[in-house]
């Protein structure tokens, strides 16, 4: 447990007296299917005692999600509705409250932080307005104080430059500082039940330290009890007090975390926890020597901002600045940093979706220099599974065209080998070929990742760009997947390009890291290199940052940060200060 | 000869008279539309007048007339101490002036051909000459007027808006803007107009004749639809709806004796027909222009039009002074119409087209006539089109059959003659003319200019028989059509007073302004 | 393997059009369709008078069109025409426009919108200039001039309208389309190697389902009346050949005193219109998977 | 946003050179001579001939064109044939009044429109929802003439609380302007109704509901912004669609605007003010485009001018 918790956590362990923050009771979720009703969760009771941490693990699918609308009163409609079962906020009956009343209720008493960061955002809205009227929807404070509280929300989830972050759009902000826009708003009512549902999925590891003392702080402060939704056993381990482990819709086990993972009673449990990734768990694999599949040398972005009168470029997001490395056939090269940092700019430029300067050299092809021909037989050896899986998939086909959609483009096959092809996919990404004729709106977040790998697979190519692509798959289906991953390599000798805040799972996975820094690589190496000799300060906080999967593991108190998170956003003429990076032995660069 | 006024009539007050199109111009020279013909009469005085409610000349702003024995040359006297709304008295020196503009080519005046009579007037509109040869101020009280041939029509042409007296200065000060600052020495005056909306007629106090005009302004309040105006006319808010009552409206308001009771009937110088180009087979066949005589029946369109008109049986309306009493016309025989189209070779009939301009009730004309056409064989097709359109056909001599109607002849004087010249003579008949028969008998044309030149009023009646020939000589030879002579129906609030007469008056339509006069 | 619902059998999902049918609500527009279509094209069959014979105990003494019922069942016009078997027979010209004009509108408008919003660039620039061009017109006053120069007829007059109709569709679905190119998921396809083409007539298109649908729905009236207004000027189908919209153009005045002329082709274009909306409006349903489940 | 806005501009001033050309060209081969209209019919061919001559319509095309180009660049748009006055005299007095109707109507149309599409759009598939489509198809499918004349006769003539057509004060204007509002609505409503149920189910709009913000802060604040942006695109559309549909409202409530004074000149073949109605309606237009392009970028960030 960590040094913290033992103030509230312990305390505030089931303590049978006192009324509990939030009771379910038998719930039942369904969905109308043209087959009739299907139960989405089904039997599901706990309580949650005030300033508990409750966390809720599982399975991608499991219902979880589902849980927590239905504890807001804010299920998918038409077809999701509540079956049975009862809700109560302390001694609130929720399942039949008026709409007005749950209104009253939700935002102020219970909060949510949703798992899409990219779509839960109002896009015409800038992030004061969005936040100040949470504030003001419950509170009557003048629009000024609305927004100063607004600000320290913002503040307090450690946004850099919040002031004018007031004033921006959500499209203008990355998708880690969109879920931090996200936490803020659900902590600005320091509500009494918080439903976090993977609330730092889409954060890099020191921001998402950074959230959960948050959360803890928060919690301490208000005793607000929190229902944890999350995949990452480590961040239950550190969290929890108690763990609900769920599947298909069902509770599997309940019990206090130490229990939990000391004793695991199901077999799931059981299977789950021998799925977490450890750091240092990896074992020492010799580095692939091969001939590059993928070369970038120098490579920029940079994005103009608009603005004032005249509509002149007055700055630059300079995103990617000055990066160079190669990527060896066959081998999982790991790009790791900060959320906003230029992962993703560089998997899109690599894939011809921003302009870039600089050379992207891909099989020996130059990127920019292709024909029409050339760049459509270059998507063959190149793939990118996005960061965001909703937003990537069209919404208007059932998942088995899509996932067949690149087999068609190519002219791979006939139909009926492409529905083989399909079905065997979507088993190798643990989902069952019978799920082919549903939606993507109809999965759960980390199912829909999975499509999204499996359609990236299906052109067997030689490099695939995975953007946090198994960021929000839980550890058991998230194993499933890396392992899925590692075969295809080793099969085919597929290369990774493996973008990730997840420190123990790169460590898993990688070959090599490269460590990024407001658009510019600090440290790069072997893992070995990097995991077992950190020298920049940059990579070493990034790796003491990851949640230790271990209720019992006492973790260093380690100071917060303050003070301004630097911007890669400078005025025209002007850029950040080049790093060099020096070679500290056997291929083992560092910027000094 | 003179008018002799009602004697209960009572000055003072205002009228609201509606419209639905704008008023255009109201520069005499230039304005050529039934709605502000009758405008521009009030506003203005020509040397010659008529008696109102009748077709019957008299005297205007000459004080009498003399007519040369040869009727070749006219002195009119002028009556003194008329002026000009601006307060100018009016001399010969404006009638020569006001007559020299209008035939000016550069005024555009679409009346200058009235005058082709007047010596020099070829000079004129060739651009030659600056000023009519044949009209001399004699002293400030007389003009003479010369003309280069007889004309028995002359003082119909004299009392023409055409032959309006307009000041000169008032002319130039206004420049090209004279049609929106009309300044004449008639009854009223332009007191306000405001575009597209209304204008307002001032009564002129000073008018030479004594007693009139009665009202002391009217009101024309223009852009607005006939139906909308008749609801406001039941509600007391319009006293005349300018355009009449519409035919939807029409069975209605006759069926209610209160409303019925307002509408005055009356004859008007209108004929409908039905042209049959000559030059075009098969209607250059005269067995088959008597056949399609006969086909069409009219008094099945004349019901159709809710009985607003008289079947007709010859160019000239019955109201018109030269219209041969006791005619009957080509009568209704289907079968003997077959016979004649079967002799002429055309026992199985043809296609044809017939074209109509496009407003109400003229497409339903057109229709009932094509389903006449069809019980001989003849299939026409209807060419329902925008008045300019029509036009065009009628005058390139594109057009088979036209129905005139929308586009028909309303006299611009009472004399048959006016019926001739341009719509069945052959100067009508070259290419761009309004004869859309392309009909052209030469001893016709020779008739008429000998009716035309009998000049001498004492020969009247011998004239009226010549113009009377002239038309049955048309009707034998069958270029036209003639379906009906549309009645007027002029509604009026209940306030108005005045004879019925002035209400259905032939040559000022809707009503007399000059003469009519309210009750309260 | 292991999920939610693995129990759930691969059965491929009924066919769009008998999810169709199976709501009433477009069954019955469906079944409205029909009854035009089936009306228009057995008019000689089933109307019981020729549409332009003037019946003479079609008036009355005074000229005036009877009433529904009695020989004639919806009564009769100003010239004493059957109106039963002109709105039969009119329902023929309507179609052509309605459907067809409309219809070849909304091709000209999407295919112009969905290039100009995709490619933006020059391409973009010359179609949308293009479109400005031809909105910034009178749509009337060009009809006018183009079917006044060319002689009225009924195919004519269907192009007239599909050249003047397809600007505003053009424009809105220009604003959409660039709008959800910049969506993630057409980025996503662009990395799969789809084609242009692909992408907009398999990606973007569907999307824009909706609006096409509602303007196409509703450009049925508004072409249908446009037509009629066409015929009263002149430029529209010569009489006595009958359409809904110029049977009510012709008699409007008299909604008064004859009603019937006019509200009963004026429902008629209503129902059409309707009940494209009905299947149109089930078929975007059917055709959205989020809105699976509702009825 | 300047060089953008010149840009626009001047793109706007070849679109109206575009419409003045083609225009010219359509009335120049309209089979109809304007000089037969305005000499009339007693008109000789000499007294043609001359007003053909005084008008210039005797010269070859490209001079007559090139002419009114350079009175147009004057400010100039010619006298008309037949009533001998001043277009821009005849339009600037008739501009205000189309002016006034169009934003009445379209104040309306949006208020009524708006309106029913979002109440259908959250009462989906319900009898409301059913109730409003055919409300809504009524208005499009309604004859403008029959709705005008039916309001009229209810309201002012039975009822009397408007004058019965008229021009002047703002009591005049309501009749015309919910006419016209309503006639127009119907597109309104479907559009909006289309456009929100699409937005309604966003993510955001879930987040939105979750802060506890009430129904009318979600639809109102979270949706209607986002629904609206296909409607601002309708809104320039429609100032053409007004400029061709204004002219029965105008003439059954006797409305002194610019439709009636197009229709008549049409009817005549009074070119020069064809043509001026033309090029202020193509003006109109063109701004109502600008307009709603330039306020696109205030509702959706995301939307940039290039
Ligand atoms: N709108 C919907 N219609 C039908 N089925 C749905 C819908 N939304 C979710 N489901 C199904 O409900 C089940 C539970 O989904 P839920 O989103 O709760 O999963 P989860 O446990 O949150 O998974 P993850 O960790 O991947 O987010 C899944 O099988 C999913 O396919
Ligand atoms: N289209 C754009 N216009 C302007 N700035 C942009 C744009 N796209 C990205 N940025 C900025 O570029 C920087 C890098 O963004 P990027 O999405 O590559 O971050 P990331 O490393 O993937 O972060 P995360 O882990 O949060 O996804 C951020 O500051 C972001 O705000
Ligand atoms: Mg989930
Ligand atoms: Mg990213
Ligand atoms: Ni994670």
């Amino acid at each position: 447990m960590s040094g913290t918790s033992t103030l509230s956590g312990a305390a505030s362990a089931p303590d049978s007296g006192a009324l509990p923050a939030l009771t379910v009771e038998g719930l039942e979720v369904s969905v109308r299917t043209e087959g009739g009703l299907r139960p989405l969760v089904s039997g599901l009771s706990f309580t949650l005692a005030r300033g508990e941490t409750l966390a809720i693990a599982g399975e991608s699918g499991s219902g979880k999600s589902i849980t927590s609308l239905a504890i807001m009163g804010l299920l998918p409609p038409p077809a999701v509705r509540i079956t049975g079962g009862r809700i109560k906020l302390g001694r609130t009956e929720l399942t039949d409250l008026p709409e007005g009343r749950m209104r009253a209720i939700r935002g102020d008493r219970v909060a949510m932080i949703f798992q899409e960061p990219m779509t839960s955002l109002n896009p015409v809205l800038t992030i004061g307005t969005q936040l100040a009227e949470a504030i003001r929807a419950h509170e009557t404070v003048s629009k000024a104080e609305a927004r100063a509280r607004a600000l320290e929300a913002l503040r307090s989830v450690r946004l850099s430059q919040p002031e004018r972050r007031l004033d921006q759009y959500p499209h203008e902000l990355s998708g880690g500082m969109r879920q931090r826009v996200m936490i803020a708003m659900a902590l600005a009512l320091r509500p009494e039940v918080l439903i976090a549902d993977e609330p730092t999925t889409a954060l890099d590891v020191t921001v998402q330290r950074e959230v959960l003392d948050l959360l803890r702080d928060l919690q301490r402060e208000l005793g607000t009890a929190i229902i944890l939704i999350t995949h990452d056993m480590g961040v239950v381990a550190e969290m929890a007090d108690r763990v609900i482990v769920m599947r298909d819709g069902r509770m599997v086990e309940e019990g206090p975390v130490r229990q939990i993972f000391a004793d695991p009673q199901a077999d799931y449990t059981r299977a789950l926890l021998a799925a977490v990734p450890r750091m240092g768990a990896g074992r020492g694999r010799p580095p692939v020597e091969a001939e590059p599949i993928a070369r970038l040398s120098d490579l920029q972005v940079r994005f103009d901002l608009k603005g004032g009168l005249l509509g002149r470029t007055q700055a630059r997001v300079h995103a990617v600045e000055h990066v160079s490395f190669d990527i060896r056939r066959g081998e999982t090269f790991a790009l790791v940093g900060e959320s906003g940092c230029g992962k993703s700019t560089i998997a899109k430029a690599m894939v011809g979706l921003v302009p870039h300067e600089g050379r992207i050299e891909i099989g020996g092809q130059t990127l920019g220099t292709l024909d029409a021909a050339g760049r459509k037989a270059l998507r063959r050896r190149l793939q990118i599974v996005f960061q965001d899986p909703m937003a990537a998939l069209d919404p208007r086909m059932r998942i088995g065209d899509l996932i067949a959609e690149p087999l068609v483009i190519h002219g791979i096959g006939t139909p009926d080998e492409r529905r083989a092809r399909v079905g065997d996919l979507l088993t190798r990404v643990g989902l069952s070929p019978a799920q082919m004729e549903r939606y993507p709106h109809e999965f759960s977040g980390g199912q829909r990742q999975r499509i999204c790998i499996a359609r990236a697979l299906a052109l067997q190519p030689e490099l695939i760009i995975a953007d946090e692509s198994v960021s929000a798959l839980d550890v058991s289906v998230q194993a499933r997947v890396l392992d899925l991953l590692a075969a295809l390599k080793r099969e085919f000798g597929i290369a990774l390009l493996f973008i990730s805040h997840d420190m123990a799972v790169v460590e898993n996975v990688s070959d090599r890291v490269a460590v990024m820094y407001l658009g510019q690589i600090v440290e790069m190496g072997s893992r070995d290199q990097v995991f077992g000799n950190p020298r920049h300060p940059y990579t070493r906080r990034l790796i003491e940052a990851v949640p230790v999967p271990d209720p019992t593991h006492q973790r260093p108190a380690t100071p917060r940060l303050a003070g301004e998170i630097p911007s890669p956003v400078h005025p025209v003429g002007s850029g950040p200060e080049r790093v060099r990076l020096t070679d500290v032995g056997g291929g083992h660069l560092v910027a000094m | 000869q003179d008018y002799t006024p009602d004697p209960n009539a009572r000055p003072g007050g205002a009228i609201t008279i509606t419209y639905k199109d704008d008023v255009a111009t109201l520069d005499p020279a230039i304005g050529y539309d039934w709605q502000n013909w009758s405008m521009i009469k009030s506003i203005f005085d020509g040397l010659m007048d008529y008696v109102p409610g009748t077709t019957e000349l008299r005297p205007g702003l000459a004080e009498g007339y003399e007519i040369s024995e040869d009727g070749l040359t006219y002195t009119f006297k002028l009556r003194p101490g008329v002026t000009f709304h601006n307060g100018r008295e009016m001399v010969a020196e404006d009638v020569k002036y006001s007559l020299d503009r209008v035939t000016l080519p550069e005024t555009q005046s679409p009346g200058a051909g009235f005058f082709a009579s007047i010596k020099g007037f070829d000079a004129i509109s060739d651009g030659s000459a600056t000023t009519l040869e044949g009209v001399t101020v004699v002293d400030p009280a007389t003009v003479r007027i010369e003309l280069s041939r007889p004309d028995a029509t002359f003082l119909h042409v004299m009392a023409l808006n055409f032959a309006s007296v307009v000041p000169k200065e008032a002319v130039e000060a206004a420049g090209a803007d004279f049609g929106k600052q009309p300044v004449g020495t008639g009854a009223f005056r332009l007191g306000e107009w405001t575009l597209g909306q209304r204008l307002v007629f001032e009564k002129n106090a000073d008018y030479w004749r004594d007693g009139v005009p009665y009202l002391d302004s009217i009101v024309f309040e223009v852009g607005q639809e006939p139906i909308v105006a008749l609801l406001r006319l039941q509600n007391g808010e319009v006293d005349v709806p300018g355009d009449g009552i519409p035919p939807a409206k029409f069975t209605e308001v006759m069926a209610d004796p209160a409303q019925a009771e307002r509408v005055v009937e009356g004859g008007q110088l209108h004929t409908g027909y039905i042209t049959l180009n000559v030059t075009q087979p098969p209607f250059d066949d005269l067995k088959v222009r008597q056949a399609v005589n006969m086909a069409i029946n009219k008094q099945r369109i004349t019901q159709i039009i809710n009985g607003r008109a008289v079947p007709a049986t010859q160019p000239l309306p019955p109201s018109m002074p030269g219209y041969t009493e006791g005619y009957e016309g080509y009568p209704h025989d289907v079968e003997k119409a077959k016979a004649l189209l079967a002799e002429a070779g055309f026992a199985d009939g043809f296609e044809t087209e017939l074209y109509v301009m496009n407003t109400d009730p003229n497409p339903r004309i057109a229709q009932a006539i094509q389903q006449d056409l069809s019980q001989i064989g003849i299939k026409a097709a209807i060419q329902s089109l925008a008045q300019a359109n029509v036009i065009e056909a009628g005058g390139n001599g594109s057009a088979p059959m036209i129905w005139s109607g929308g586009m028909a002849w309303i006299a611009d004087f009472p004399d048959p003659s006016n019926f001739y010249g341009p719509i069945l003579g052959c100067a009508g008949a070259a290419e761009g003319g309004w004869n859309w028969s392309k009909f052209c008998d030469e001893a016709l044309d020779a008739k008429a200019t000998e009716a035309d030149s009998l000049a001498d009023p004492a020969r009247a009646e011998e004239r009226l028989k010549l113009w009377s020939d002239v038309y049955m000589g048309v009707m034998e030879k069958a270029p036209w059509v003639p379906v009906f002579n549309e009645q007027r129906y002029t509604m009026k609030s209940a306030r108005m007073g005045g004879d019925d007469s002035l209400y259905v008056d032939p040559v000022s339509i809707p009503v007399n302004y000059d003469y009519v006069f309210v009750t309260e | 393997m292991t999920d939610a619902t693995a129990a759930e059998r691969p059965v491929r999902a009924k066919g769009a059009l008998r999810r169709l049918a199976e709501r009433p609500l477009a069954l019955f527009g469906l079944l409205l369709i029909l009854l035009v279509v089936g009306g228009a094209v057995f008019a000689p069959l089933i109307a019981p008078f020729d549409p332009s014979a003037q019946h003479f105990d079609g008036l009355t003494i005074e000229g005036a069109p009877l009433p529904p019922g009695g020989a004639f069942l919806l009564g009769t016009d100003l010239l004493g025409r059957d109106l039963f078997s002109r709105i039969l027979w009119g329902a023929r010209t309507s179609l052509i426009i309605g459907v067809a004009a409309n219809g070849l509108a909304l091709v000209i408008g999407t295919l112009v919108g969905l290039t100009a919003g995709y490619f933006r660039g020059w391409i973009g620039a010359v179609l949308m200039r293009f479109t400005d061009l031809m909105m910034a017109f009178p749509a009337l006053l060009l009809a006018i001039c183009l079917a006044a120069i060319f002689q009225p007829s009924l195919w004519i007059v269907a192009m007239v309208i599909a050249f003047v109709n397809w600007v505003q569709t053009a424009r809105v679905i220009y604003t959409e389309t660039s709008a959800l190119s910049e969506r993630e998921f057409i980025a996503a396809e662009r990395t799969l190697g789809a084609g242009t083409g692909r992408i907009l007539f398999r990606h973007i298109l569907p999307h824009l389902l909706p609006t096409i649908i509602v303007w196409g729905t509703l450009g049925i009236s508004t072409t249908v009346l446009l037509e009629a207004t066409l015929s009263y000027l002149g430029v529209g189908v010569q009489p006595p050949t009958p359409s809904w919209g110029n049977i009510i153009f012709e008699n409007q005045t008299y909604f008064q005193s004859a009603p019937w002329l006019v509200f009963i082709p004026g429902a008629a274009i209503l129902l059409l219109a309707l009940a494209f909306n009905l299947v149109g409006d089930a078929l975007r349903d059917v055709l959205d998977p989020t809105q699976r489940g509702r009825d | 946003m300047p060089a953008y806005l010149l840009r626009r501009l001047f793109q706007s001033a070849l679109i109206l050179l575009g419409v003045s050309l083609v225009t010219f060209i359509l009335l120049y081969v309209l089979p109809a001579d304007p000089v037969r209209q305005i000499a009339g019919r007693s008109a000789t061919p000499q007294v043609v001939e001359n007003i053909r001559r005084q008008l210039g319509l005797d010269q070859p095309f490209l001079v007559q064109y090139g002419r009114y180009l350079w009175g147009l660049l004057q400010g100039d748009f010619g006298r008309s044939y037949l009533q001998k006055t001043d277009v821009a005299t005849l339009i600037a007095a008739r501009l205000p009044a189309t002016l006034q109707l169009m934003g009445g109507a379209i104040l309306c149309e949006l208020v009524l429109g708006l309106t029913m599409g979002i109440v259908a759009a959250l009462r989906r598939g319900r009898a409301l929802d059913q109730g409003l489509m055919i409300v809504s198809f009524v208005a499009v499918s309604a004859p403008q003439f029959v709705v005008s004349l039916l309001l009229l006769y209810v309201f002012a003539v039975k009822l009397g609380w408007f004058p019965i057509g008229g021009y002047g004060t703002l009591s005049h204007l309501v009749l015309p302007a919910v006419t016209l509002g309503i006639l127009g609505s119907g597109w309104y409503s479907r559009m909006m109704r289309s456009s929100m149920i699409d937005v309604l189910r966003q993510d955001y709009i879930r987040t939105a509901r979750a802060k506890g913000l009430t129904r009318g802060r979600v639809i109102l604040r979270h949706a209607l912004p986002n629904a609206i942006l296909p409607i601002v695109a309708m809104i320039g559309i429609d100032i053409g669609i007004f400029m061709g549909g204004i002219v029965v409202v105008e003439s059954v409530f006797g409305w002194p605007g610019i439709g009636q004074l197009a229709w008549q000149a049409i009817q005549r073949i009074d070119i020069p003010i064809i043509m001026g109605v033309t090029m202020v309606s193509a003006c109109a237009i063109v701004l109502g485009n600008l307009l709603a392009d330039l306020v696109a970028p205030f509702i959706d960030p995301r939307i940039k001018l290039k």
